[in-house]
């Protein structure tokens, strides 16, 4: 096991598929001479030069077209969004053609690439900059969305996802590229559709993806103490979704609650809630509780920022609302 | 380079003493042209059958007919080997056929028959046929010049000496995503040809609402590229422009951008009044037609009258076979509902699940 | 009561506010010399003239750019998207900007403008021209998301979403402009945030809005001969979203359907089957049952696009299984 | 006019003996000279005592400073008068000073406190003021500019003979919806000055390789308007050629692409290790620092030093007093959250609701 931080892992994975694969190439704005914006990319285009790590010019939907097209013509292409909210001016490519050409084309072309870059909200960065967008992607048939909560997931998702033949939503965590943890050393893929029990417990299970998953793990200490065993589950991926491994689990605990960093209204958890209310309708004692970023743009301003997104308090909150009903 | 293109003269057809305008003249081989003429029929006879099976209902959907603007794509795509490839809109009928795709394919593809070029998936708008190297089919006006691009740079990537065509219209101009991916490729000298099919309107809009400046190709300067006209109604002049542009492209890995000045006979789609223009100016554009013309050049060089005649009807014969082709054709199974949204589609477990 | 075409009511809604308020106009492709692509806007350049409607350029973004400006400065812009699947090239000015302007500027500037167009299947257009996405914009704080299915509503919603000041999202359906309604004479405003219960019942909720509102009454019939009476109810707007009227239905009947045009996965339904079983969870004696699109692009095929969006048959099947569950 | 305006001269500043540029001479009242020189100079004490307060983390997130840049904004927009609009990207506390806005208002903003211009909502990227006609500040690269033409096509509709002025960089120009607003006000004749603020990067990247061109102001020929350039170090030359286009603007309703070349002496944002440029090219640039070129031009002219040092003084004491300012303003109240959120809110009663 190597203890490394999130970013150097997602470093790996997109060293070792290239290195691995000489369709695979990397794209986006500041990925090569300055080593990514948020240093992904370190190193990259000194190993792989300039015809693999490729610069762009401030185009999103441009260059997001170009992997699609590269794609099409027999290409493996990575493409960095600095942040998944600029992917707003690429989403018709994504969603218009990244997303339909397989089964338009009645099987002709398929679309091997992954978009990647950081999501959520990163710290005073104002209403255009702290946007968690994946359940705008997560609604679209012939998209995979990822969401990987450690380094090791976030190595073993990506290369997955590179070597994965449909177009790939990969939405990593801006907080978290700092985060360490342990990464299996050697070859390490982690399947798409499989949920992650990051924690057993039996009296509530929590379900929390990215980030989030963080803040529901933060509450655990405290529902210990308070005579709650929390069961931790992070599906690790929006679409495939893994239901069965959180069947298992509210059979067991009966009582649900969703963390989430996105908005409430019409976001992840809401379908992750419908699944579980539909799947295990006999099962539950107590309504689901979502906690998630409240219906606002985020404001600038920490103390007002800190109150939109989900925290500990409001986890142990929603935890003992349900664990009470 | 640059302007050495730009200043390829805009010669234009003229017309003879009947109306009938001609080629212009250039040292083409009668076969070259013969095999031009026939292409650009049979993309006629084979759109005039389907107007007939829209109006009979066999057909549905939107169904943006090329008639006029023949001479574009095919003498665009005759320049073009194996390993190049082609993107273009909506209007894409004459540009798959041009492509080697078969009319009993196309047509089917029309009647959403699982015996078309997309399995009947796709519909009118969205042909396909990756062997052949026709990679769509888009219709959201702009939005495959980008993914040309990524053709061009794939193509490039390999350093294949290939390139990729991409035809756009005059409003699709003035989408954002033309103009980043006409300024990456010019940035980065990739093989990609852009070809504008300036047929005068975009739907009931003129170009003169549309666009500040009514020149397009001279777009080309804020690019770095060769900015190119020609006359979309000669076919030889198509040809004569793209196959430069092509070789610009295979030899340099430069960009070109490339005005076809032509003209659709027909309204947009199916059901458009076009009271946007009138009848004499259809009319009187219908004197330049592109096979027409080409026709009468081949008259002028000698060629026999009966030949072109048959070349006529088995063009006819052709559209008429895929009609029946179509009809006696299989409707998709159910089953394909499923297929083709993913390449690597995931265990019935996970959710969401397609259940029907 | 004067009976009218769903596409003549909000052409009555336009012309009626224009007339009413110089500062409104209305802005997109072909609505001005060709009377709009599916005739919304005919006659109104012959009324108001070029200065108030006004032909653009096929550049969404950059038009629906236009309209956030001149809503900052003082206008009133009704732009349509030709479809709402154009919409996406146009997306960034709507989140990005329109909803995030009136906070980020601490309320300096408001933002009152009206997106309005098409949304949904029209019949073999394909994948990329037949997709429902309300789901996408339900999700922004800062956007309210309108979609009438009657000329009625129609007509009162489009005048209430004019006078509003706020960004609207009004979605309109392709397939509806043809239909007829009786719409009251005079004056006529419909109010955000108020379901309509289209037909009263007592055995089952069937919740639907828009085009899925007239699938969900096509089954009513038979669901009556078959001894089961439902009561339908429109939801009309989905951001603000009325619950207390859904809240109402299911305690008297226990059981809900959902029909939405839009993908099952992340759709509209998903949230609204959360909310009411959040809010009605000692109320509901069987799971929730949706009846969307099955999670594939639109096939072109007429055959392949009947089996995947909803149809009566579904809907009676999911009745029945609420019912008898 | 478009062959006018493409041809007015791209004077440079030169440098004297001591490696100080001077500001070109023309013929401006010391008076103007004065009031362009002191806006200068607040804008840079206000930047660098934000600077300081950002190392002391009493300011996060983003933080893009505007250092060296100065000429650009307080140039251009010292030719506006009242209801002329501005709108830039997130590099925008220099305009937002320039339109009159408070430093205390500016950098209470950047505390995030109640008492910011935007009530501690925005930030720094999002600075605005309705009354003044500061229409923001922008985050996403290119985003603002449609909305800064729709400004335009509002003053148009009300026959205002008012002008919108919007900032943008070399990166964004890359950007689709720069093409589709800037063909839009070249087609509609609207009453917009589109400024690129040409600083060489955007980000690391140079213009060299971001763009097919490398002279931004030629892409105003594709747009049928005039396409200026200017020099962005010289506030004189900036006043000279933005009132040319202010009174084109008001007077004709035509639009003027400005390109400004300027230099950013700061890094990108405050996390920026600019290895894509050499501390000599930075140092080179220092050499034509606005600030001390319009001194030396002030003090050609015997403009006493003193004062001079007295307009610095007061620019110091107003960015130190605006750290006061907010270090002693309280932070937003937490029901802020909810409010902005709609000009017209609806019932608690609906959802969704904001519970805290
Ligand atoms: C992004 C987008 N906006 C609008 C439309 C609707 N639309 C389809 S074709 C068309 C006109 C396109 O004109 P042009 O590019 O000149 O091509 P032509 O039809 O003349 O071949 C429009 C507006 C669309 N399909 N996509
Ligand atoms: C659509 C979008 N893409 C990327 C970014 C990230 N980004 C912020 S500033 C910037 C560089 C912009 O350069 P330029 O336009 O030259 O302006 P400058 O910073 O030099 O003032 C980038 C890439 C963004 N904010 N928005
Ligand atoms: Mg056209
Ligand atoms: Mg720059």
């Amino acid at each position: 096991m190597q203890l490394i931080e999130y970013r150097e892992a997602l470093n790996q994975a997109i060293a070792e598929e290239m290195e691995r694969d000489d369709r695979v190439f990397l794209m986006g704005e500041e990925v090569a001479e300055y080593d990514g914006a948020y240093k992904v990319s370190k190193g990259l285009l000194q190993r792989f030069g300039p015809r693999r790590v490729i610069d762009t010019p401030i185009s999103e939907n441009g260059f997001a077209g170009i992997g699609v097209g590269a794609a099409m013509n027999g290409l493996k292409p990575v493409i960095e969004m600095m942040t998944w909210n600029f992917s707003l001016v690429a989403i018709d490519q994504i969603i218009s053609n990244a997303a339909k050409t397989l089964y338009m084309s009645g099987g002709h072309f398929k679309v091997p690439m992954v978009i990647r870059g950081p999501g959520g909200a990163a710290g005073k960065l104002g209403a255009q900059h702290s946007q968690s967008l994946e359940a705008l992607y997560m609604h679209i048939p012939g998209l995979k969305v990822v969401m990987p909560a450690t380094p090791a997931d976030a190595k073993g998702l990506l290369k997955t996802a590179i070597r994965d033949e449909d177009p790939i939503i990969f939405i990593e965590s801006e907080v978290l590229y700092k985060f360490k943890g342990e990464v299996p050393e050697g070859e390490h893929l982690v399947p798409f559709g499989k949920a992650d029990v990051v924690r057993t417990g039996k009296d509530v299970t929590i379900v929390a993806h990215s980030r989030a998953r963080h803040t529901a793990m933060s509450a655990v200490e405290q529902l210990v103490a308070a005579g709650i065993e929390p069961e931790v589950i992070d599906p690790r991926t929006l679409r495939p979704f893994d239901i069965e491994t959180i069947k298992a689990s509210v059979a067991k605990t009966h009582r649900v609650v969703i963390v989430e960093e996105d908005w409430y209204w019409g976001g992840v958890g809401a379908q992750i809630a419908e699944s579980i209310y539909s799947e295990c309708f006999d099962e539950l004692d107590s309504p689901i509780v979502r906690v998630a970023s409240l219906d606002v743009p985020m404001p600038y301003a920490s103390k007002l920022e800190h109150a939109v997104l989900p925290n500990t308090e409001r986890v142990l909150a929603a935890v003992k609302k349900v664990c009470y009903a | 380079m640059k302007s050495d293109a730009n200043t390829i003269s805009k010669k234009m057809a003229r017309a003879d003493e009947n109306g009938v305008a001609h080629a212009s003249k250039r040292v083409t081989s009668t076969e070259k042209m013969l095999e031009l003429y026939s292409m650009m029929l049979r993309i006629r006879r084979f759109e005039e059958a389907a107007l007939v099976q829209y109006q009979k209902q066999a057909i549905g959907g939107f169904c943006h007919l090329y008639i006029g603007q023949e001479a574009v794509c095919v003498g665009a795509l005759s320049c073009l080997e194996k390993g190049d490839k082609v993107l273009t809109a909506y209007r894409d009928h004459g540009h798959a056929l041009a492509m080697g795709l078969t009319a009993d394919s196309l047509m089917a593809e029309l009647f959403g028959k699982a015996t078309g070029c997309s399995k009947g998936k796709g519909g009118s708008m969205h042909f396909f046929d990756k062997e052949k190297g026709m990679m769509g089919g888009n219709g959201i006006v702009g939005s495959h010049v980008p993914v040309a691009t990524g053709s061009a740079f794939a193509q490039k990537y390999r350093n294949e000496k290939k390139c990729t065509l991409v035809f756009f219209g005059d409003g699709a101009a003035q989408q954002g995503a033309v103009h980043e991916a006409m300024n990456i490729a010019g940035l980065w000298r990739l093989p990609v040809i852009f070809i504008i099919e300036n047929n005068r309107y975009g739907m009931g809009t003129s170009v003169e609402r549309s666009s500040a400046i009514i020149e397009l190709h001279q777009r080309a300067a804020s690019y770095n590229m060769a900015g190119v006209t020609c006359n979309g109604m000669d076919v030889l002049d198509v040809v004569e422009k793209t196959s430069a542009a092509v070789s610009m492209a295979k030899s340099l890995n430069a960009p070109t951008l490339l005005e076809a000045k032509t003209y659709r006979y027909r309204g947009h789609s199916m059901s458009d009044p076009e009271k946007y223009r009138t009848r004499e100016e259809i009319e009187g554009e219908k004197k330049n037609d592109p096979i027409l013309m080409l026709k009468a050049d081949l008259m002028e060089r000698g060629y026999d009258a009966a030949k072109l005649q048959q070349i006529d009807d088995d063009a006819k014969a052709e559209a008429a076979k895929s009609v029946e082709f179509s009809h006696a054709s299989p409707e998709p199974e159910l089953h394909e509902l499923e297929t083709d949204v993913y390449a690597n589609p995931w265990d019935k477990s996970l959710l969401p699940r397609v259940e029907f």
